[in-house]
């Protein structure tokens, strides 16, 4: 914890930052935080509450945090993923923006707690199961103790199979009932750290592909629209569901695109910008079995 | 389900399958009449938002077909279209909606046999699965139950043509 | 009933508003015009009715006796494993608010469900006629009218909010459609016993108890609810359904131990927030660009989602949607101030620029815009926009900034 | 609002044996939109185009649609009829109930509704089509010719005598390529220099013609008729101006004993050399990496270790601290003839190939390669024509000559046919029994491939003739044996082993594309096939063209090819280029793509999925003008107008002319409640 906050004195008395951007303790557990003067880096806090995806931050779009100058942001490993993936798709540019690793063992499903839960089978965030990175990769300073695994919890991986053996019927049902709450607030947008499009698809109107409304005709669009569009590029890092406040259970689907560009085209979202991801690239022995 | 006449929409691309389309017009190969053909410039054109506005437009099934592989007059625009279709396909079966109902194929523009062969068994394999009734019924398709405001919403005839039940339409003859 | 009867009920229940007035003129000595309206609203109705004792049973087949009638009953329910995947440690189930058929759905003051019962009055997305083309003429279908309902046991800062929207739903043009639904619906409160220190109902003029906008109130007493009704709607529904609602066991004690129940709530609640709204009107409508606002944009995500959990938030977006060539329906869908659209003009220009422009019109348009212009203010205290927000935006922490601020500014 | 006409044609019986054209046009005249409608028996007839530009006129259309047959047969048709009625041509659109419904379906009935269908579908795209003018493009009449062998030099004079500017570069230090380094050539057998030398003198003194040899493509940007062409000209340490090619530098070089690349490694030359005696340009090369001087200034010697050649040059052309110098030439069109290089078949094998460790090569110095063998044959060669085999110097009086070395054998690598081993193999025994009449030749082949005018004729003779023995079968190893060299293989025609003792054995290796062309096909965004070779744009009708505009391909570069193919896929593309620059500019397609840079937020998934390369980044300013961001810009010069850009956009940003989103979304809507 002082290791973080001594580095994040340091990148704002050097003045190499503005702003850095963290995790605080609030009224109500843990929260994002923007430290613009070295006297309040006390404030930082990393623990297993931290599941805010700070690279949400760094959307070039959100002119109230780029107004602040540039920023160090602290990233864990899905965080460091979403950041590759803002330079993969040229959103940001590497030097500008100051990386402080933190290693992580992995997070518990909500930030609102008095203090931090200790990591169980129970209570740690299914997401984390997905995720092999400890120390996040592409950081410029790394703090905090080496991490073990998270302990094991294969529930999301396991209601998808559930999922997987039902009919296609029954799955219809499923997702017809859960996607029939969403208001299309579209709040799984924007706490996506990889959905940064200024105007979305989905307030493209002339034509307006995506019905606004938020009947279950509209959501499937939008639902569908929106995992299309994260294939091979979402990080696991749960933030649209955790975001949603009707409790549509998104993960399920972006984890299942997961596994679907591993199997067809051995691809895993790492923290590595210079690998290429797997949707805009191909190879020309590609599977088709499902093409007749 | 007998006298059930599926919907089918095609996008095809324009120099393999729609002209193969145009040979098994030349060749005079007789087929079933429920294909409405959409001609784009190549597979990389189609988005899979057109499968998806095709369903809420009324269409029972899909037929995406384009060059085959190292023929696509882009050179790479079918490579590109197979791996995103490889992928919503497997998003569409995850959500339910049985993948069945779209056919991709590759149909050169010599293989207006194959075109035939396409269109005829994707419209009988849609006519076993029936019309896609959950998905044209799902404005105003929930129940009570699982949508606290259905109660307020208007009945589903008044929200206007495909939500209607479209077990009744009747393919060309409509 | 006989006279001695009524007054008696009158009296008894007497009590109940004044102190939940009271509570409220506590929050604000500014605003005594407001908390007299409170008052006034409060104690109008007491002549009606009678307290009646619903038990837990009772309440079941209730429920289950208006399904059967074709009575939409909308109460307070488990959402079930929906939601749990978004849950937090140890967090209790989610409920929701829904039209419910058997006791076993029923969570009546369980945990704050997760929308508010603004969905049943402006739904997400309701039509508002759909249209035809018929060669040159063009066929209208409008919207189905709105079935007669019942609320049970919702929450006093969701049902205080449909009197707040009421105004808005009116000053210039009569929304029919709100309207309607606000006709056809019988609304019961549960007096609330406050869910957690995001909750401030008591700094915005009501309380776990507020009668505002509620037909009748359940109230938890052994073995079920006491029940009062406050309008001819409340009443009537009380006396429709006779056969659910028993005489109190014993009245005096009843009556005690709810009003012990609710002072309790007032109690716990109370500690959340204290501001006031004179000085801070005041504050916000001369601070506009105040560098306080740039402290509040960086960390919104802009997703709306306070906006869509809030039981005041009314703003909607009205979309055309094609069927066919030539058929379509037009609806009317929620939206909200804190996307970037809301405000973006076709030039380009968007008036509010960022987030911190856009998080300030949240806060001035709740309290400065509406109260200058209806009285009162535009939030029920419920909290809920604290408790959905993802990356921790605070209201009552917001409020209690802006009140020191304005106390700075006062001395 | 539209004003859309509808045109039903019967064409004849075809269209309206199947379908009610009249009930079509009844229909479609009370969708909405449609100002006119009207069937008609022949529209593509001149009455019935009449009909059209009438209405044009009459009814102030806004849109065209002709029920009739496929586009891909009268849409130009109707759009010109258009054109001429004044009406934008992009604003007409074929609806195809002919081949798509007449001529596939029976029932009159079911037919008619989907010819209903179409013509609806058509209309709601018709009215969200955009007028579109054709794009013109300034064409510079300059070319750029890769590669100065055969194909390369050919290329280069075809466009030259035919009016414009070439420049021709070669990486080597003299143009010629492997051809000058041939004795015979098949099926004529008449001596290669003596043809190619004239040719490669005629292209060097060529008015038209600028030549940079011992030069590489660096760099290439723009698009057809306007390319830009960063060309490094690597550091020669001579200077081309004031070298007279006297060859004083080469007498005066000290290191004498190194593998003389034009003699295949059986000759030596010099570090300061030229390459053979009849170089154009006949100015020398200094080789750095053997080169004394520059081997001592790599240890860092305080002092030159050598100098001699700069003394011996009395022009002082001798520069040794020349460097790698660019030089950019802008030029419309380019054709790339890199040519082949033959399978190294040593035991150390890149990219996949296993090589042929098994036949000795490069260990028994009496197994050579077949361009080996060519030098030996050569009176230009190390032995000046004698037929002695390298290890000793003896006249070989067995030699074995082993085809498909590499070549149709998948597990080694390589699955095509390299073509024109059959043909130098045969040769190979003729020119061998030419010079030793006492000598055995034995081939071991898989099939003999000799297609061509005169070539089965020619290997005839040498089996009837010359007597080569021709063995059907594959050869398993090959050893030295004291002094002989011993073969194994199995002959599958008599079903037996055999072994030959030999001199010397000859091994006709497969083709390859030269090492680095994937790098250059990168560079000017050509594709290329698995085994390197450059894509042509169609293998039947666009065989010397590639799929990007303005760059064509000769010779061995796209496909093992034999002199006569090689010259003339040059004068094809010398033919593609003297058409591209017969006029001053060039129209292209309309229907290209392009990006509203208000909603592009520059990830350039467009970028990554262009097969043309056309996307292009532009900087966004802030009202300062400061740079803020980044977004797309479609070339419209490059953009074929395939789409696939557009499908990748995740904000919807770019739009394809003419197959818009706006466009298809419409034809979709239409066939709602069909």
């Amino acid at each position: 914890m002082t290791e973080l906050q001594d580095t994040a004195r340091r990148l704002l008395d050097e003045g190499e930052v503005k702003v850095v951007i963290g995790w605080e303790e609030g009224r109500r557990g843990v929260r994002p935080v923007f430290v613009t003067s070295a006297a309040d880096c006390d404030r930082l806090v990393f623990d297993t509450r931290c599941v805010h995806n700070l690279a949400t931050f760094l959307n070039p779009r959100r002119s109230q945090v780029a107004s602040l100058g540039k920023a160090a942001l602290v990233v864990k490993g899905c965080d460091a993923k979403a950041v590759a993936g803002l330079l993969r798709e040229a959103q940001i540019e590497r030097d500008g923006v100051v990386l402080i690793g933190v290693r992580c063992g992995g997070v518990v499903g909500s930030p609102v707690a008095p203090d931090a839960p200790a990591l169980t089978a129970e209570t740690v965030a299914s997401r984390c199961f997905a995720c092999d990175v400890r120390e996040p990769g592409l950081v410029d300073v790394l703090v905090g103790d080496a991490q073990p695994e998270p302990p094991g919890s294969g529930t999301l991986d396991e209601r998808i199979a559930a999922l997987d053996a039902l009919g296609p019927d029954e799955r219809f049902a499923f997702w017809t009932n859960e996607l029939s709450r969403c208001t299309q607030c579209y709040a799984c947008r924007q706490a996506c750290p990889l959905c940064y499009c200024e105007r979305c698809i989905v307030e493209k109107t002339e034509p307006q592909w995506i019905e606004t409304s938020p009947h279950p005709r509209g959501n499937f669009a939008w639902h569908l629209t929106r995992a299309q569009h994260l294939a091979g590029r979402c990080v696991g890092c749960g933030e649209c569901e955790r975001a949603c406040p009707v409790g549509i259970p998104l993960a399920l689907i972006n984890r299942k695109l997961q596994q679907v560009v591993l199997e067809l085209y051995d691809y895993t979202v790492s923290d590595d910008p210079a690998v290429p991801a797997p949707i805009g690239a191909y190879a020309t022995d590609d599977t088709q079995d499902f093409i007749k | 389900m007998a006298d059930f006449e599926p919907r089918i929409t095609a996008f095809v691309c324009n120099w393999c399958t729609y002209t193969g389309a145009d040979l098994a017009g030349t060749s005079r190969l007789h087929m079933a009449s429920n294909v409405r053909i959409i001609r784009l410039p190549c597979t990389g054109r189609i988005d899979h938002m057109f499968i998806v506005k095709a369903f809420e437009r009324g269409a029972d099934g899909v037929i995406v077909s384009g060059c085959h592989p190292a023929d696509c007059h882009y050179t790479a625009g079918n490579y590109h279209a197979r791996r995103r279709f490889g992928v919503f396909r497997e998003l569409l079966s995850f959500l339910g909606i049985d993948p069945k109902r779209v056919t991709f194929s590759w149909v050169s523009a010599s293989e207006g046999g194959k075109w035939a062969d396409v269109v005829n068994s994707t419209v009988e394999r849609v006519r076993t699965m029936g019309p896609f009734d959950s998905y044209h019924g799902l404005v105003g398709a929930a129940s009570p139950a699982d949508d606290p405001f259905a109660s307020f919403e208007t009945p589903a005839g008044a929200t206007g043509d495909s939500a209607a039940a479209p077990a009744s339409h009747t393919g060309g003859a409509s | 009933m006989s006279d001695t009867k009524k007054k008696k009920s009158a009296s008894s229940k007497a009590a109940t508003p004044v102190t939940d007035a009271a509570v409220a003129g506590t929050a604000s000595t500014a605003d005594g015009s407001v908390v007299a309206a409170q008052v006034a609203d409060a104690s109008e109705p007491l002549a009606l009715g009678e307290a009646r004792f619903l038990t837990s049973e009772a309440l079941g087949w209730l429920v289950e006796g208006l399904a059967a009638a074709g009575t939409p009953a909308v109460a307070p329910a488990w959402a079930g494993d929906a939601g749990r995947a978004a849950g937090g440690v140890g967090d209790a189930p989610e409920t929701e608010y829904r039209v419910v058929s058997g006791a076993a759905e029923l969570a009546l003051g369980e945990r704050l469900p997760r929308l508010s019962l603004k969905q049943f009055f402006l739904p997400p997305t309701e039509v508002l006629f759909s249209y035809k083309r018929n060669g040159a003429d063009i066929e209208l279908t409008p919207a189905q009218a709105a079935r007669d309902t019942v609320v049970l046991g919702a929450r006093p800062c969701d049902v205080a909010a449909l009197p707040i929207v009421d105004k808005v739903m009116n000053w210039d043009y009569a929304d029919e459609l709100w309207n309607a639904r606000r006709a056809a619906t019988t609304v019961f409160s549960l007096s609330c016993k406050v869910e957690d220190d995001s909750c401030f109902c008591s700094a915005v003029f009501l309380g776990p108890a507020a009668l505002k906008g509620s037909d009748g109130r359940l109230t938890p007493v052994d073995g079920g609810y006491l029940v009062e009704a406050f309008t001819d709607k409340g009443a009537a529904f009380v006396a429709a359904h006779a056969d659910a609602f028993a005489d109190l066991p014993d009245a005096s004690a009843n009556s005690a131990q709810a009003e012990q129940f609710r002072a309790a709530a007032r109690e716990r609640v109370a500690g959340n927030l204290q501001v006031d709204h004179g000085r801070l009107r005041d504050w916000l409508d001369h601070h506009f660009d105040d560098p306080f606002w740039a402290s509040l944009g960086p960390r919104c995500n802009g997703c709306g989602v306070c906006a869509s959990v809030c039981p005041t938030c009314h703003c909607f977006d009205i979309v055309d949607e094609p069927e066919s060539v030539g058929s379509g329906v037009r609806r009317r869908n929620w939206d909200t101030c804190q996307t970037c659209v809301f405000t973006l003009h076709a030039s380009g220009h968007n008036p509010r620029g960022d987030q911190n422009a856009r998080y300030r019109q949240r806060i001035e348009h709740k309290f400065l815009a509406y109260p200058l212009k209806f009285g009162d203010v535009l939030c029920t205290g419920c909290g809920r926009c604290s408790r959905a927000c993802p990356t921790g935006q605070d209201m009552a922490e917001i409020l209690t900034a802006i009140d020191a601020r304005a106390a700075e500014d006062a001395s | 609002m539209s004003r859309i006409g509808v045109f039903v044609c019967h064409c004849g019986e075809n269209i309206g044996r199947t379908v009610d054209c009249a009930a079509v046009a009844d229909a479609l005249r009370e969708h909405p939109g449609v100002a006119h409608a009207e069937d008609y028996k022949y529209m593509c007839s001149d009455p019935g185009q009449q009909l059209i530009k009438k209405a044009i006129a009459d009814d102030h259309l806004t849109g065209v649609v002709v029920c009739a047959c496929s586009p891909h047969m009268h849409e130009k048709t109707f759009r010109r009829a258009a054109e001429q009625a004044g009406i934008n041509p992009f604003l007409v659109e074929m609806a195809n109930v002919r081949e798509h419904c007449s001529w596939i379906h029976e029932d009159r009935e079911q037919a008619t509704a989907k010819a209903i269908d179409i013509g609806r579908t058509i209309v709601e795209k018709v009215k969200h089509n955009k007028p579109l003018e054709t794009i013109r493009i300034p064409v510079t009449k300059r070319a750029l010719v890769i590669g100065g062998g055969i194909a390369g030099i050919q290329a280069a004079l075809d466009i030259a005598d035919g009016g414009h500017d070439v420049v021709l570069i070669e990486k080597d230090a003299s143009i010629g390529g492997h051809m000058s380094q041939l004795s015979e050539t098949f099926p004529t057998l008449d001596c290669s220099q003596c043809i190619l030398t004239p040719r490669m003198v005629e292209a060097y003194q060529h008015p038209r013609i600028k030549l940079h040899t011992w030069s590489e493509v660096e760099k290439v940007d723009g698009y057809i008729g306007n390319f830009t062409v960063t060309i490094r000209k690597k550091a020669r340490s001579v200077n081309e101006d004031l070298c007279n090619g006297c060859g004083d530098c080469q007498a005066a070089c000290p290191s004498r004993k190194i593998a003389s690349e034009f003699d295949a490694g059986l000759g030596k030359r010099t570090a300061i050399y030229v390459p053979f005696p009849q170089a154009v340009p006949n100015i020398p090369v200094l080789d750095r990496e053997n080169c004394t001087l520059f081997k001592g200034r790599r240890k860092g010697l305080a002092k030159d270790a050598c100098g001699k050649c700069k003394e011996a040059c009395l022009k002082g052309a001798i520069d040794y601290d020349r460097d790698d110098a660019f030089v950019t030439e802008e030029v419309g069109a380019i054709v790339v003839a890199t040519g082949f290089q033959l399978y190294d078949i040593g035991r150390d094998q890149p990219e996949g190939l296993k090589g042929y460790g098994e036949y000795g090569y490069g260990e028994v110095p009496d197994v050579i390669d077949g361009m080996q063998f060519e030098r030996l044959a050569s009176a230009s060669g190390p032995t000046g024509g004698a037929m002695l085999r390298p290890s000793d110097g003896t006249e070989p009086k067995t030699v074995v000559f082993v085809a498909c070395v590499g070549s149709r054998d998948p597990e080694k690598g390589i699955s095509y046919c390299s073509k024109i081993c059959c043909m130098y193999t045969a040769k190979h025994t003729m020119l061998y029994k030419h010079k030793v009449h006492d000598g055995r030749t034995v081939v071991f082949y898989m099939d003999i491939r000799a297609a061509g005018k005169g070539y089965d004729e020619f290997s005839r003779r040498a089996i009837e003739e010359d007597g080569a023995e021709y063995i059907r079968g594959r050869v398993s190893r090959i050893f030295r044996d004291g002094e002989k060299v011993k073969v194994w293989g199995y002959d599958t025609l008599s079903n037996r082993q055999v072994e030959v003792e030999a001199d010397m054995v000859v091994l006709a290796t497969a083709v390859r594309p030269q090492p680095g062309i994937s790098e250059l096909a990168q560079k000017l965004s050509v594709s290329y096939d698995q085994d390197g070779f450059l894509n042509e744009a169609h293998p039947k009708l666009r065989p010397v063209e590639t799929n990007t505009a303005g760059v064509y391909l000769a010779g061995a570069c796209q496909a093992p090819r034999d002199i006569p193919e090689s010259v003339a896929m040059a004068s094809a593309t010398a033919a593609k280029v003297l058409g591209l620059f017969s006029a001053d500019e060039l129209e292209r397609d309309p229907s290209v793509a392009k990006v509203n840079e208000r909603t592009c937020i520059g990830c350039f998934n467009c970028e990554r999925v262009c097969p043309y390369g056309a996307i292009e980044h532009r900087d966004v300013c802030d009202v300062d003008g400061h740079v803020c961001g980044h977004v797309a810009y479609v070339n419209p010069g490059v953009c074929q107008g395939c789409g696939t850009c557009v499908a990748v956009c995740p904000s919807k940003s770019v739009e394809l002319a003419n197959f818009t989103d706006d466009q298809i979304y419409s034809e979709i809507n239409a066939l709602a409640g069909w």
